[in-house]
């Protein structure tokens, strides 16, 4: 395909980040909210890599590559910095998860908390 | 613990899948890949140890003081690359040019060399070293955790 | 309640975020692309690697990536100490 | 001492990284080379960062750019934008820098008795140099992606701090809330860099503030970006995880905790001065950051009146407190757009709000401190089960008595000089707001004395006659803060003159942060 006429990728992640701001909101339980999260950083990530394609363009490595244009080289490194950051975040939030679970017995937001103020 | 079939089977896969990351750590500054990549490569087989083997078992082999250190150190060799360049700037490249690595390749499209890239190449062996045994001990420990054994300090 | 100033506050903001990446280039084009393309024909000159990816990786914005390892070191750092045995071993202390 | 000097603003951030990585394989030998070697590489940082303010306040800004050829070489030969990541410390990130160094070397001492009979020590020293790192980078750097890095690392580390103590379940729980907060905030970050990116395809501050348009896009970038922020800094309509999440942790970590919150908001007044500046919609902003200061003021010290909890009453109070730091900066930036107003008020309200971070920096960690060095005794958070313990620990109840006069802005005291300082400005930009901040700093005197007169007055109680006073190195780390308090009020025009003016100078003039980064003006 030559040219795409709608910025699909942007609206997808736009609407990406959207559906997953619905579920940190309105879900109690936590794995949901971490899947929330995680879909978040997916929506993100979409719109940074999304951000450096050129049409028609190749990827940034020279080893063997056609002649013609290469896709923005520093929207891939920073997704990939996203990445990384994200996978860090998930596995904290998961280790709390199971010490949250063990303590209180459930996942539900509104029942495990034990503090008021 | 899975049936003999598949432990066999992950026992003979597992060196495939250390070569094939290993492969995409050494490559990162021509192909595709890098440490993050081939690091997360071996970390999956990794995973498919823990699926096919339990966790007791594989906690055996790899000892958490073990990744702790190997952690450690990959992390402060990039650090220390990092600073080695300090004479000029911090994270300067100052292999460019020099026997190691210091080979500049032709501008434009081309076939690879390995031995370009300056520092970057050992500093994606460092990050590859890092990544392994970081996700190895993260996704030990957690298995281990959630498993109800205490995990050793 | 609740839910009604949740969902209005959810509805502006994926309006704002569509109209955003609307606005913005439509894809394919860049309609700015200085820094990327000095990097693009520099790299192999500055740097001696062929991946443009891993130059920007470890060269010029070797930082992030020294901070991507570290968060990477917190994170197991961080799990690690969550998962400790809580009870000291009676040789160790 | 030139090169270390020319060196410094990445050494002041390398050093905790490498000390944190090298953590692990010390302690695995020896306990006390561990703590040796913490104590060490945050004195000899806080040396760097007293230095490096030496430097600026005689050669102005200080650059360094990484991996160039020449740290000063911000773009490369031939070409205008930079393209690779840039330190710059100009005044106002080298006073967040005197803050933070002053603040983790204290709570690494704190943290020597005060959690010396948990396990994980390794990973604890580890995780607090990481966050030290964390701090640093996010103040010094001026590249937004980088940010967005340093943010994270401050964060996640935090998070894995305030759920140190694993076994009880409301730490857990703090700590979940807080790293979901700074997922999503800096998730918004990435996002709001990435509407930036597109447009003008820079991500060095400096060099965006030069080309930067106000289109929509970006008005949105700004919305995220502040929004981002506060939330993370706990202003009032997104505080609700801020008293969850600061009053679990070790007392040691609350106190840096609540410098991270400052980092956030110094990066939020980056943002609307250093980032967008003139070209800022200055009176909505700013009038959006005083309304809901005003909140933020008015909502944490009426919670912060039925609170129990001992760390918890004062986490109310630290958001209460940030509060006058947004209607401070927010007057300052309200008439941005206006030099004249700039000259008569302006910039005394924004050296008032930045006059009050480097206070609130020295006084709340204290609080902070005293507030472990009670639980840490008696067992037990909970104001009302206290009493009497005046008689036992005289050391922290002197220390607890100069922060609350602090706190409440009693005259001779540091909380005073920066709190009138707001009061004067703010009072010709709109009365309402010197009027409130007064009923509020009332209303901050009387809980303090009465959660002072629960703890610490009365009779003895019976089971509390084995208390003794804490451990020295517990009140080192409480004399070292109460000293900088002392200092403060000794000094303040000292003060002022050399570290608070040339911040909120830093703030207003735009264009010396962005000659600094792309040499002259075109």
């Amino acid at each position: 395909m030559e040219y795409i006429p709608l910025d699909f990728p942007f609206l997808a992640a736009a609407l990406l980040v959207g559906v997953s701001f619905y579920i940190i909101i309105f879900k109690k339980n936590l794995i949901k909210l971490i899947m929330g999260v995680a879909m978040l950083a997916a929506g993100v990530n979409l719109f940074l890599v999304s951000l450096g394609y050129r049409a028609g363009g190749t990827a940034p490595i020279y080893t063997d590559v056609p002649e013609g244009p290469m896709v923005l080289s520093i929207p891939q490194a920073l997704t990939l910095t996203s990445i990384v950051i994200n996978v860090a975040v998930l596995a904290l939030m998961l280790t709390m998860v199971i010490h949250i679970y063990r303590h209180t017995g459930s996942l539900d937001s509104e029942k495990s908390r034990k503090l008021k103020g | 613990m899975l049936s003999k079939i598949v432990r066999t089977v992950a026992n003979q896969l597992i060196l495939f899948i250390i070569v094939f990351g290993l492969y995409v750590i050494t490559h990162g500054h021509i192909t595709p890949g890098g440490g993050f990549q081939g690091g997360a490569v071996i970390v999956s087989g990794v995973v498919m140890l823990l699926v096919a083997f339990s966790s007791q078992e594989l906690k055996k082999s790899l000892r958490e003081r073990v990744l702790s250190i190997m952690e450690s150190t990959g992390a402060l060799i990039f650090a220390i690359l990092a600073f080695a360049g300090i004479g000029t700037a911090f994270f300067y490249n100052f292999l460019v040019g020099t026997p190691i690595f210091g080979r500049i390749p032709a501008t434009g499209p081309g076939p690879g060399d390995i031995w370009t890239g300056g520092v970057i190449p050992l500093m994606n062996f460092a990050v590859g070293l890092k990544v392994i045994a970081g996700l190895s001990a993260v996704v030990l420990a957690i298995a281990l955790f959630s498993s109800g054994e205490e995990v050793e300090e | 309640m609740r839910k009604v100033v949740g969902l209005i506050l959810l509805l502006v903001l994926v309006a704002s975020l569509v109209s955003g990446v609307l606005l913005i280039h439509p894809f394919g084009h860049p309609d700015a692309s200085d820094m990327d393309d000095y990097i693009i024909e520099n790299a192999q000159e500055e740097t001696g690697s062929n991946n443009v990816v891993a130059a920007v990786l470890f060269d010029y914005r070797g930082l992030d990536t020294l901070g991507e390892a570290t968060i990477l070191f917190t994170a197991v750092m961080g799990v690690l100490l969550l998962v400790r045995t809580l009870k000291r071993k009676e040789e160790s202390s | 001492m030139d090169t270390l000097i020319t060196h410094s603003s990445i050494l002041i951030i390398a050093i905790p990284l490498v000390t944190a990585f090298l953590i692990p394989l010390v302690g695995m030998t020896s306990k006390k080379a561990r703590n040796a070697l913490v104590i060490v590489s945050l004195a000899f940082v806080a040396f760097l960062v007293f230095a490096l303010a030496k430097d600026i306040a005689i050669n102005g800004i200080h650059i360094y750019t990484l991996g160039a050829t020449s740290p000063d070489l911000t773009t490369p030969t031939g070409f205008m934008v930079p393209v690779r990541i840039i330190l710059e410390v100009d005044g106002m990130s080298i006073l967040m820098g005197i803050i933070w160094s002053i603040v983790s070397l204290a709570a690494a001492i704190f943290s020597l008795s005060h959690i010396a009979s948990e396990t994980g020590q390794n990973r604890f020293y580890t995780l607090l140099l990481l966050m030290v790192t964390g701090g640093f980078g996010m103040m010094f750097t001026s590249d937004l992606f980088n940010l967005f890095v340093f943010l994270e690392i401050a964060s996640i580390s935090g998070a894995a701090l305030i759920a140190f103590r694993t076994k009880f379940a409301d730490t857990q729980e703090g700590g979940f809330k807080y790293i979901v907060v700074s997922a999503i905030a800096s998730l918004m970050v990435l996002f709001a860099i990435g509407l930036l990116y597109a447009q003008y395809n820079l991500l060095n501050i400096g060099a965006l503030a030069q080309v930067i348009q106000y289109t929509t896009p970006d008005k949105i970038a700004l919305a995220l970006l502040l929004i981002a922020f506060t939330m993370k800094a706990g202003m009032v309509p997104l505080h609700l995880w801020f008293p969850d999440a600061y009053s679990v942790a070790p007392a040691s970590i609350t106190g840096m905790l609540v410098i991270t919150s400052h980092a956030c908001m110094y990066a939020a007044f980056r943002v609307c001065f250093t980032l967008y500046g003139g070209m800022l919609d200055a009176p909505v902003v700013g009038w959006i950051l005083i309304v809901f200061g005003l909140l933020s003021m008015f909502v944490g010290v009426t919670m912060a009146v039925f609170q129990k909890d001992v760390m918890r009453f004062m986490s109310y109070h630290a958001i209460s407190q940030l509060g006058y730091m947004w209607v401070g900066v927010g007057v300052g930036l309200a008439v941005l757009g206006n030099p004249e107003l700039v000259a008569t008020y302006g910039r005394d309200a924004i050296s008032g709000g930045v006059f009050h971070i480097l206070n609130h920096a020295m006084y709340k960690p204290l609080l902070f401190f005293t507030g472990g060095a009670l639980f840490h005794r008696t067992g037990t958070r909970d104001l009302t089960k206290m009493g009497g313990l005046a008689h036992k620990m005289k050391w922290t109840t002197i220390l607890y008595i100069i922060g609350t006069l602090s706190i409440a802005g009693i005259p001779p005291l540091n909380g005073f000089s920066s709190k009138i300082l707001i009061y004067e400005s703010v009072y010709q930009f709109h009365p309402i707001l010197t009027i409130t901040g007064i009923i509020v700093s009332i209303l901050t005197l009387a809980s303090f004395t009465k959660a002072f007169h629960s703890a610490f007055m009365g009779a003895e109680l019976p089971e509390y006659k084995e208390v003794k006073e804490v451990p020295r190195s517990m009140i080192i780390a409480m004399v070292i803060l109460a000293a900088g308090i002392v200092f403060i009020t000794l000094f303040p025009s000292l003060i002022v003159n050399w570290t608070i003016h040339p911040a909120a100078d830093a703030l207003i003039d735009q264009g010396a942060y962005i000659t600094a980064v792309t040499g002259a003006v075109p």
